[in-house]
Order: C-alpha cells, then structure tokens, then sequence
C-alpha cells in the first residue's frame, strides 16, 4: 500500500517536472526566433519654427505653461536632430499570426496642461488603450476617423476626476486626428497599425520588439512630413538596424 | 353683465326642416319641443363638419403660408438659387385637377337630387365620383412622373434649393390630395350604404376643389419663383 | 317612388347634424378605456400623459439644478441614465445641456399645452357647452394616441447612441441642421425631436379642430356664445391660436429633418467649418428657422398660459361668488393677446442679426401687449373687490396664480424694449420671466382647475389639509426660485450654462446653490400633490353633484361624473349667463344656467 | 388663513424688491460711450415696472385680506368704479407707460444701431467658432487678408483660413486670442462666424450682438475705462458653450502699440 503511494508520488512529481521544462524550453526557443528593427529618425534642415499656443481663453490652462509657454508640436526636434513622435511599423511582411497578435498592455492618452500627452499615440487594431485627464478643466475628446475607415468616431467630455475612457479601435488607420472643441488648440494622433510597431523618443530613437524573423517594409510616419519606408530583413533572435531621414519644408 | 331673464321655449321660431340653418346666434337655433328632448331635431343646426372643413383648410393654408414664406427667404439668402425648368406633365397635371372638380360638382348634383328622393332611377349616382377619383389617382400618378422627369434632368431633392421646394411642396400637396382621395372613398361607401351624410359629401367636395386652387397657386409660386 | 327609397332618405336626413357625437356607450375595457372615443376618458388620458411627462421634466431639472450649483460633483447613480454622459456620475457639458433640452421641450409641449388645454378642455368644453361629445371623436381618440406616439419618439431619444438633442427647445439652425458635427446628439437626437414636435402638431390640430366645431356648432339650446364660462371661452381662443401655430411649426420641423436626412440646405449656410471640415451644405439661411420657429414659438406661449386664465377666472367666480366685473372685457382681452402674439414674435430675435429696424417694430406691439394683459389682470383684482372669497385649495391657487402671473408680467416691460434687451437678452432674467409667467402660472392654473374639478371627474373630494399644505410649500418655493432667476439676469449671469467658469459670474454661484435648494424641497412638495391625487381618487370623501355652489353647466350633469353621453337622455337647455353669483331677489346666492327661475341683476335693480 | 395669505404674499413682494432697490445685483458699471442711454432706460422700466409690481401685488394682498370669507347678511358688492374705469385706466396707466418707454428705448436703440461707425474707427475682426473667439488685426498694410474656409486648420493655428503663402493682405495681418484695443479709440468690430450661432457680450461695454452664419454683422463701439473685462457667448452653440469667452483688454495707446507689436512677434 505504501509503495504504491510513494510510485505514483514519483510519477506525479516527474510528470509536473518535465512539464515544466518543456514549457520553459519552449519559450526560449520561441523568443529566440524572435527579433526587433532598431534605428533613429532624423530631420535633415532646420526645424521649422513651431508657434507658440495663446491659452488666455482658459484661464487654468495658462496657469499651467506660465513658466514655459506652450509651444504646437507639429515637428519636435532633438538634440542632434532626431525627431520626436514619428510612428515606425511594419507596412509588409507580416505572417498572418504575427500581425493577429495583440498587445497586452494599454497605452494612455492623457490630457495635461490642455496638451495631449504623448501628443502621438500608437495603438494596434483591437488594443485596449484610456483616454484620461490629468486637467482641473473639462475636455472634450473627439477622435475623426476618416470616413470609410470603418472607425467610428466619437465625441465625449470628462469633467476634472472623472474616469478614464477605455476603448479600442477596429481599423487600421494612419492617423486619426484627435480634437478638443472647448480648447481648440488641442490636437493630437491616434495612429492604428497592425502588428509590432514603434514610436521615436526626444532624440528620434526607436525599437520595435518582437519582430519574427522575416524581410519587411518597415514606414515611418509623421504628421507634417508624411511617410518613409525602407526593406528591413530580421534574422532569428537579432536586432536589425533601421534610419530614417526626413527631408525639412 | 347682461340679463338673465330666462328665454322662454320658442315654439313659434320654427322652421322649415329643409332650410338650412343659420350660424348666427349660437343659442337660438333649435326648435324645442314640448318635451325638451332635443336630440330628434338636432339636425337643423349646421352640421360640424361644414364648419369643420373651414377649420382644417385654415390650418392647411397656414402651412402652405409658411412653406411660401421659407422660399422666399431661401431663395434671398443666397446667390444659388438656379432656375429650373418645370416638367410639361405638370400643366396636363393641373387640366386633369381642374377636371377633377368638375366632375365632383356634377356628382354633388346627382347625390343631392338622389338625397332629396328627387330623382329617376334606384341606382346611386356613384359614376361621377368614380370618375374624379380616378381623376385624383391619375394627379397623384401624374406628380410622380414629373418627378421622373426631374430626376431625368438630374435634379434630386438635394440638388439645389429650387429642386428641394419643387419637391416637398408638391410632396406634401400630392400628401393632402390623398387624403382628400380617402374622403372621396368614404363618401362613396357611405353613399352604396345609404348613411352618407350630405355635409360630408360638401366638406369632402369643399377640401377637394380646394386643392385644386392650392394646386394652381403652387403652380403659379413654383413657375413664378423656380 | 317605393318605400325602401323613402326610408333611404329618411335615413339620409337622420343621419345628417350632429349624429357624430351620438356614440353608444363602450363594454370593452380596451374601447372604454384605451381607445376610448369619450371626451371626458381623452381628457383623463391627455392628464395621465401631462402627469407623467412633468414628473419626468421636473427629475431633469432636478439634476441640472445639482449640477449648477455643485458642478463636478457626482450624482449617485447618475451613470444610469447616461454612462457616457455621466462618467463616474460627473455631470458632462453635453449631458447637461441635452438635460436642458429635454426639460424645456417636455414641459412646453407636453405638460403646458396637454394639461391645460388637451386634458381639462377635452373633459369640460363639451360639457360647458352642452353637448354629448365633440363632433369628431374618432379625430379626438387620435389627438391623444398622436401625441402619446409623439411622447414615446421625445423619449426614444434617450437611448440612441449620442443621446438626445443638446440644441435646446428652440433647436437653433445651424448647430441643429449640422447633424453630429455640430456636437453629441445634434445627429439622430435632432431628427427624433423633430419628428416628436411635427407628431405633436399633428395631435394638436386635430385636437383643435375639435374644439372650434364643438364650440361652435355644438352648444345647446339657450347657450349663446356669450354664455360660455371663461374657461370654454379661453379654450376655444386657445385652439384658434392652436390650430395657426402649429400649422407654421410642422413645415419647418419638416424642413429640419430634411436638411438631416436629405442633405438639403434649408438652413445651413455656405462655408461652415466644423472640426476643420467644410460642411457639405451651401445657401441656407439661419435666421429662417428662427423666424419659422418664432412665429410658432411666442402663440405657444398664450396658449400654455391663456387656459389659464379662463380656468383661474371660472375658479375664483365660484369662489368670490359674484362674477367678474366684466365677461366681455376679459374674452375680449383674452382675443386680443391671441391675436397680438402673431404680431410679436421678433422680439426673441432683437439681437439675432435682425434689421436693427424690424426690432423697433416689433417693440411696439410687444410693448402694446401689456395692455391687455394689465387689462385682464386689473378685471381681477376689480372683481375681487367686495367678493365673498372662499379660501380653499383651489382658489387659493388661482390667487397664486395672478400674483405669479403680475410677477412675471412686469418682466416683460424689460424685455420687450431692445435697448435693454442688450443687457438681459439671454441671461437669468429670460428664463425668470417666462418660467414666472408661463412655466408657474400655468402650474398653478392647472392646479387649481385639478383642487376644482377632480370631484366632477373622480366623484371624489380631494384632501383639503394636502392641498394647503401642497399650496404654501408651492407658493413660496416658487417665489424663492425664481425671484433671483432676475437678479442673476441683471448682473449678466448668461442662461444655458452648464458650470460658471466666466469670472464675473462665480460670485453669483452662492444664489444658485440657494435656489437649488430652493428647488429641491419645491420639487419634493409635488409630491404631496402625487399623493393627495392617488388617495382622494380612492378614499376621497364622496363628493356630491355641485360641491362648489358652481353654476356652469359642469354641475348640472345627472350623475357625478357625468354619464357617458353626459346628460342622460335630455340635453340641458339654459337660461342663464354663465355666472349668476349673488342675484339679488334670489332665493339662494347663485342661480344656475339651467335653473328656469326669473331674476333681475343687482345692475338692473 | 386669507389673511395670513395676504400677509405672505405682501412680505414676498416687499422682499423680491429689497436686493433692486439696494442694487444687490445689478448691471456691472458702463464702460462704453452709448452705454449711458441704456442705463436710463433700465432704471426708468425698472421703476415703472416695480411700482406696477407692489401696487399690483399689494392690491391684490389686501383684497384677499378685506373680502375673504363669508360675511352673513352682507351681500356681495361690485367695484364703485365698474369696468370701464379699469379699461381705461389699462390704458392710460399702461399706454402712457408703453409709450413712454418706447419713445426713450428708440433713443437707447438708435445710438447704438442707427449710427454710422466713424471712418476713423479702428476695424478689428472677431471670428466666432466652437468653442472659442480669435481676433484679428489687420496689420501695418491696414487690409485684412482674404478668407479661405478650406484653409482652416485649427491644429496649425490657421484659425481664419489665410493664406499667407501668397496672400499680400494676409502675411501682416495679426491673429490673436485675446482682444486689445486702445481706450477711447472707436471699434469697428466685424463679427464672423465659421460655423453655428454665437454671440458677442461685454456687459460692461454694453454691447451684446449675435453671429450669424453666413451674414457678416458690424457693431462699432469705444470704451472709455482701462481694464481686462471679459467676453462671453449667449448663444447656445453646442457642449463648450459656457466656456466660450475670451478676454478684452483696454490699454493705453502706446501699452497697445506695445501690445500689437507683440502679438506680431509672434505670428
């Protein structure tokens, strides 16, 4: 009786064990055949001047710039040129199962100082992202698919403390602009891709992660200077290299 | 405050049934009997539905007003407005209108002289009420067409502010015209079932002849103005 | 000729007049009840309707009055009626101005002009009159069930996805014509409304064709038109104006839901640009709208607040027991404002773009309109003068009433001068104004004629000590609300403000929170009124057939409440004007129109 | 209880009229040259109307306290006068009344509607749109530029549609968020809408005007007081409309000059 327990004790124990390798293997091999396309995008020229934004209409909104005025920003550019909020994705390329898969985590869409912050957001097609405020006055967001995009447009105000909105988008869409009509100034992208993407930081730099290895056309988009694309091929587990430049008005 | 010396029962007041009563002093239209039920001599008051016709055509006229006015400041309003052509069916449309009420009126004539027991045959004179129906179908019929031709021409209803009035005043007149249809309907199966009353065939007749007049003034607006 | 022949005419002749009227009396509970062609079952249905429609109108302004006075606070539960409307139960701008709108639309539609005139007409003109019925009853049962449709197609606009229209009551072209660019709702919650108001003006002409051929051709014998009561009087005046307004209203509700739907440009300009988009729409004119509307819009007015004053004058003569010092003045007065109130409509659009000149002429009669007013107003308080008044609920009410009405009267010298319009024009003061003059008003107008009738229609007395207490909290409470509605005007506290983030105007939000307040316990004292209405309407004392002394035709019906075809098998014959209170050489101290006794009046002796 | 009823409704018109009579709440002091007029006019409706109000609600007060309740042996009586001494006195008190104030109101309405801004009144141009005013100067060449509504784009602060690539007019003109003008100098101020109806209120300065889509209206004006004061909208133009405002500042000439140099800068 009693070796008949410990046997199957045994069995159990090496069944769970060699479960958990497997699984744990598996993974390692997954994320090996995985790469990501690195790179930065620069503004060849001068930055374009970029003017600055009159709040006075609201009050609390000029209290919050009072000690740097807040300024569009159309085309943010870094130290040594790098352009800040260009989106990188892969335009081509992509196996089905790849460009199906959604990321888990939700980006914000926060509206501070009466700026949208990030003033570009990127979101893949079905990805759960907020709308919140950080504002003690009202806002009123309204995204304008365009028409025939299959995205539905939606206009809702969020008085100071309340809730953030949580949605998605159902479309691919380049980009759909973001408007508050109570503070006309505001504006800012929601861009929809399908599969990995990537948007620059301050100094133009990006990283688009879990790219399976393949040949793609990767686009780089801003709101001002349009698209770039380049033929980018990942090898299993490696990081490709990717430069943009976009040419100044 | 006027007097309130009590009106005695006039019993010498009485009329002849067959004239018509007046509307005048509302009081003093009814013959009382001995017993003052009233209810057996009622029908020499008017009947409301002459009355009621008058009503529903002021209320008719007050649309079309308002209708007529917005064009008028439509079409001041802006540099837009583009003259149009009207289709040839409308002026055939408005012969058949005018005909229509013709032959109402020769209807009128039979079923009165039918009410009146004044008359040579047993049938009910529907023939001319079948044929101003049909008269009424074929306007109906008749604006659609012009809309065809319209539509031909490549005006839509939101083409231009000229082909958007031609549409909803003919429309909402071609609408009214069916009701007045309907009427005609009714005073027809009454007439067949005996219960027809005369004041609603002369409020129907009175609705219809005036669509036909509503009808040639649009028509006049819409030649004037488009 | 043969015999069938002759019966056939005879049929002919018997069926001709007022046969219409002649209507057996209904065994189904549907046809009693529901699809009921009896005037007085219409009239208790256009109450219910009224009832309903105020409980909800006055919940909304409940909620924005909140809002107002403590703007982003949460509302528990509001996330209920509205998830995106009250994130987190916060009150948004949107909401609150669809909130607005509804209210406005529901109370001037559907409690204003149903209660008063649609529900207390369509129970008592026939009966004032003598008649069995209206002439038309199918035309009657189809007033309501239209406007009942009308009702449901308002509210339906609460759940389309953006909500109900945030245009407020006077849907101004372009925001309304826009569609959703013009804002949440301005898309399907326009169209519904629209739609809403041209069934209601659908119900309405119907109604009021009803009631001009009742008056006219259905009195009975001995009522002369200048026996009516004041109250058929104002009901008959109040349908003429009905029957017009409406009839201008339906085209241009048509014309909006085009430029919707049809992508006409009846009312949008060229050059619209909305969200950096050029609007597809080209050559409208805006101020043709507002000069459709209006036309409609200022009669509107006097028919909410005219049955009023008909119900108010029947209610006090029963109750000073001696009649006004002069019927002809007050009908005529009561003409005269119907007929002014065409004349006048250009005084809402002083500042609207208007010819600077066509203000000045529509000043004149608007400013001329007081007169007729004062006139009705001065006739009052003349009768009352030596009268024997009985305080009781319902006349307390009607004394309510024509101070309410003197209150928001004098306003109206303000308004309608344009000079001083540049300061007050769409500020506190108009809402003050109109909500004093027509909103309360017409309130206590109707309550009065419900303490007055509901035992003629119930067979029930209502609860006095109720009523009272219902009267007091109403009386002041209104006073305490509205009063600084004017102050707040004077100081440019601008209206349809969702949150007061204007400087100047933040040191005005300590009178709103008091009126808010104010409102919440005026609002909560209806509640007695609720519940004295369901109780009296089955444990009320039994009421007996004349429980006022009233002399009008109401309270000679055979049975409390009146038989179906009103007056059993014999139809009144009357004797009498219709307020014979205090006749001298009169065994008792009225004389009823049906009373065949022989008296001289106190002018003539 | 009738009596008490009188009592009640004698002490609320008393009180209604206390924060008037104290000027509680009031109009806010005029700043503009027309203003004056109006102010007249306010206070002369303002005392005819309160004296109507309290003769009115106190009649009515003290009627309800002498003739309630049923005084046995007492038969009702009617007023001495009758009727036609209230239909005359509606009209003499009222018409006299009405006309008075008709009169002095077209006075009011006429200067500041029936004048002819002066051809050296300073144009200034307001543009209305949800939800906020922009304002524009016409700059040194003293024309504004021409309006292209396929232009705007709100996201590149191109609020008027200018087309300052190749419009001459357009380049100088200064757009701005907030409205200065010198004190003493007349306004002309044309009012544009882009899209629905609003309206332009200063209340200090009298003036309060709607936009009218698609009809370009004028109203000229001249503030005499230094200050910021504040301009609203009156008319509802759709979820933003209590925070449309903007703010007007009087300066001196040269704080203005100053000012619009600024403002250049900036563009």
């Amino acid at each position: 009786m009693k070796t008949w327990y410990k046997r199957t004790c045994a069995i159990l124990s090496a069944l769970v064990v060699s479960a958990v390798l497997v699984a744990v293997v598996g993974e390692q091999v997954k994320a090996a055949g995985e790469g990501s396309i690195t790179g930065t995008v620069k503004l060849n020229g001068t930055a374009p001047h970029m003017k600055g934004i009159d709040m006075s209409k609201d009050p609390y909104c000029v209290a919050q710039h009072k000690d740097s005025p807040a300024k569009l920003e159309n085309v943010v550019v870094g130290s040594g040129g790098g352009i800040q909020n260009v989106v990188l994705y892969l335009s081509e390329g992509l196996p089905a199962n790849a460009a199906s898969a959604v990321p888990s985590q939700e980006p914000t869409f926060d509206q501070k100082g009466c700026l949208y912050a990030p003033h570009v957001m990127a979101v893949d097609v079905d990805q759960k992202f907020k709308v919140s405020t950080s504002d003690q006055t009202t806002h009123n967001i309204h995204p304008l698919p365009a028409t025939g995009s299959g995205n539905i447009g939606w206009n809702k105000s969020q008085p100071p403390g309340a809730p953030p909105i949580e949605t998605t988008w159902k479309n691919p869409e380049i980009a759909i602009p973001v408007k508050c009509n109570i503070h006309p100034w505001m504006h800012g992208w929601h861009v929809v891709v399908k599969g990995p993407y990537a948007i620059t930081d301050e100094n133009g730099n990006f990283t688009i992660k879990n790219v399976p290895a393949g040949s793609y056309t990767v686009t780089a988009w801003q709101e001002e200077y349009g698209t770039q694309t380049a033929k980018v091929t990942v090898a299993g587990g490696q990081a490709a290299k990717a430069d943009f430049t976009f040419k100044a008005k | 405050m006027a007097t309130t010396v009590p009106e005695p029962p006039r019993m010498e007041e009485q009329r002849d049934p067959s004239r018509r009563a007046s509307n005048g002093n509302g009081g003093w239209r009814n013959v009382v009997p001995a017993d003052g039920n009233l209810r057996a001599l009622k029908d020499y008051s008017p009947p409301p539905a002459s009355t009621g016709i008058w009503v529903v055509l002021a209320s008719i006229t007050m649309s079309f007003l308002a209708f007529t006015s917005a064009l008028v400041v439509r079409q001041g309003s802006a540099a837009d407005w583009r003259h149009l052509s009207l289709p040839w069916v409308l002026y055939l449309n408005t012969a058949v209108l005018v005909a229509s009420s013709v032959t109402l009126e020769l209807a009128r004539r039979e079923v009165r002289a039918f009410m009146g027991g004044l008359r040579t045959q047993t049938a009910r004179p529907t023939r001319w009420l079948y044929i101003t129906l049909f008269l009424g179908l074929f306007f109906v019929a008749g604006q659609y067409v012009a809309w065809l031709q319209l539509r031909a021409q490549g005006l839509y209803l939101a083409t231009n502010p000229n082909s958007s009035f031609f549409y909803v005043l003919t429309a909402v007149h071609a609408l009214h015209v069916t009701g007045g249809l309907g009427g005609l309907v009714r005073v027809i199966h009454r007439l067949n079932k005996s219960i027809l009353k005369k004041s609603s065939l002369d409020a129907t007749s009175t609705y219809w002849h005036f669509m036909g007049g509503l009808w040639i003034y649009l028509l006049l607006l819409l030649w004037i103005k488009l | 000729m043969n015999e069938n022949i002759s019966r056939e005419v005879r049929a002919m002749h018997d069926m001709s007049g007022h046969a219409a009227a002649v209507h057996h009396a209904p065994t189904s509970f549907i046809r009693k009840h529901v699809f009921s062609l009896d005037h007085k079952v219409i009239g208790k249905q256009y109450y219910g309707l009224a009832l309903a429609a105020v409980i909800i109108g006055m919940v909304l302004s409940w909620l924005m009055r909140i809002h107002l006075a403590w703007t982003n606070a949460a509302i528990p539960g509001l996330h209920l009626m509205s998830t995106s409307g009250a994130p987190g139960d916060v009150m948004t701008p949107e909401f609150y101005l669809q909130l607005m709108t509804m209210h406005a639309t529901i109370m001037v539609f559907f409690v204003l002009t149903t209660a008063p005139f649609a529900a207390f007409g369509n129970y008592f003109l026939p009966i004032q009159v003598g008649a069995e019925d209206m002439p038309f009853p199918h035309f009657n049962m189809m007033s309501f069930w239209v406007t009942f449709v009308g009702f449901l197609v308002l509210m339906a606009s609460f759940f389309v996805s953006e909500g109900p229209t945030l245009g407020g009551w006077t849907q101004y072209a372009p925001l309304s014509a826009l569609g959703s660019a013009g804002g949440p709702g301005e898309g399907m919650g326009v169209v519904l409304w629209a739609a809403s108001i041209a069934i209601f003006c659908v119900g309405q002409l119907l109604g009021s064709l009803n009631f001009i051929t009742t008056t006219l051709d259905m009195r009975t014998r001995g009522m002369s038109l200048w026996r009516l009561p004041l109250s058929a009087w104002s009901w008959f005046i109040t349908s003429c104006m009905g029957l017009t307004a409406f009839a201008v209203l339906m085209p241009a509700c048509i014309l909006l839901i085009l430029d919707h739907v049809a992508g006409t440009s009846f009312f949008v300009p060229s050059n619209v640009v909305i969200n950096d988009q050029l609007q597809p729409h080209s050559g409208g004119s805006t101020l043709l709208w507002q000069h459709l509307f209006w036309f409609f819009g200022h009669p509107e007015v006097y028919i909410a607040i005219v049955p009023g004053m008909g119900i108010v004058s029947h209610v006090l003569i029963t109750n000073m027991r001696k009649p006004m010092l002069s019927h002809r003045v007050l009908v005529y007065s009561m003409g005269a404002l119907a007929v002014l109130s065409y004349m006048v409509y250009g005084h809402h659009m002083f500042l609207s773009g208007m010819n600077p000149v066509s203000s000045l002429v529509f000043s004149f009669p608007t400013l001329v309109i007081t007169i007729p007013s004062t006139m009705v107003v001065l006739i009052w308080l003349g009768s009352l003068y030596g009268a024997k008044i009985r305080i009781n609920t319902a006349s307390l009410f009607a004394l309510g009433f024509i101070s309410m009405f003197i209150s928001g009267g004098v306003s109206g010298f303000f308004l309608a001068q344009p000079s001083i319009d540049i300061m007050l024009h769409a500020t506190y003061f108009v809402v003050g104004h109109f909500h004093m003059v027509m909103g309360v008003a017409a309130m206590f107008g109707i309550f009065a004629g419900t303490y007055f009738w509901f035992p003629k229609m119930y067979g029930r007395m209502m609860n006095e000590t109720l009523g009272k207490a219902h009267f007091w909290l109403s009386f002041v409470g209104t006073y305490a609300i509205f009063m600084p509605f004017h102050y707040l005007g004077l100081a440019g506290n601008v209206r349809r403000y969702q949150a007061f983030v204007v400087e100047y105007m933040q040191p005005l939000i300590p009178v709103h929170r008091f009126i808010t307040i104010a409102a919440l316990f005026t609002g909560a004292a209806q509640l007695i009124f609720l519940y004295n209405l369901i109780y009296s309407r089955f444990k009320g004392e039994p009421a007996k057939d004349n429980p006022w002394q009233a002399t009008s035709l109401e309270w000679s019906t055979p049975t409390t409440p009146p038989p179906h075809n009103n007056f059993g098998d014999k139809l009144p014959v009357v004797y009498h004007d219709p307020y014979q209170y205090g006749v001298q050489g009169s065994a008792g101290d009225y004389i009823m129109q049906t009373s065949p006794e022989k008296v001289t009046t106190p002018d003539e002796a | 209880m009738a009596r008490f009823f009188a009592v009640t409704i004698f002490v609320i018109a008393i009180l209604s009229a206390i924060p008037i009579v104290r000027h509680t709440w009031w109009m806010a002091p005029d700043i503009s040259t027309h203003g004056g007029p109006i102010d007249e006019q306010m206070v002369d409706t303002m005392w005819e109307a309160g004296i109507s109000f309290l003769a009115s609600q106190i009649l009515l007060a003290w009627f309800i306290w002498r003739f309630s309740g049923d005084r046995p042996g007492e038969k009702t009586k009617n007023f001495p006068g009758g009727a036609k001494t209230v239909v005359w006195a509606a009209f003499l008190l009222v018409g006299t009344e009405v006309l008075a104030l008709g009169v002095f109101g077209v006075k009011a309405w006429a200067n500041v509607y029936f004048t002819p801004p002066a051809a050296n009144a300073m144009p200034v141009q307001v543009q209305a749109g949800q939800f906020a005013f922009y304002f524009r100067y016409p700059g040194p060449d003293g024309t504004f530029g021409a309006l292209h509504p396929e232009m705007i784009s709100e996201s590149n602060e191109n609020f008027f549609g200018l087309d300052t690539a190749n419009d001459a007019d357009a380049k100088d003109d200064i757009v701005t968020a907030e409205m200065a003008i010198p004190v003493n100098r007349e306004i002309h101020l044309l009012m544009h809408s882009k899209d629905v109806g609003h309206s332009f209120f200063v209340p200090e300065l009298r003036v309060q005007q709607d936009f009218v889509p698609g009809l370009d209206l004028s109203v000229h004006f001249t503030a005499t007081k230094i200050g910021r004061y504040e301009i609203v909208c009156t008319q509802l133009c759709g979820l933003g409309h209590y925070n449309m405002k903007a703010y007007l500042s009087v300066m001196s000439q040269q704080d203005y000059d100053g000012w619009l140099k600024k403002q250049a800068a900036l563009q």
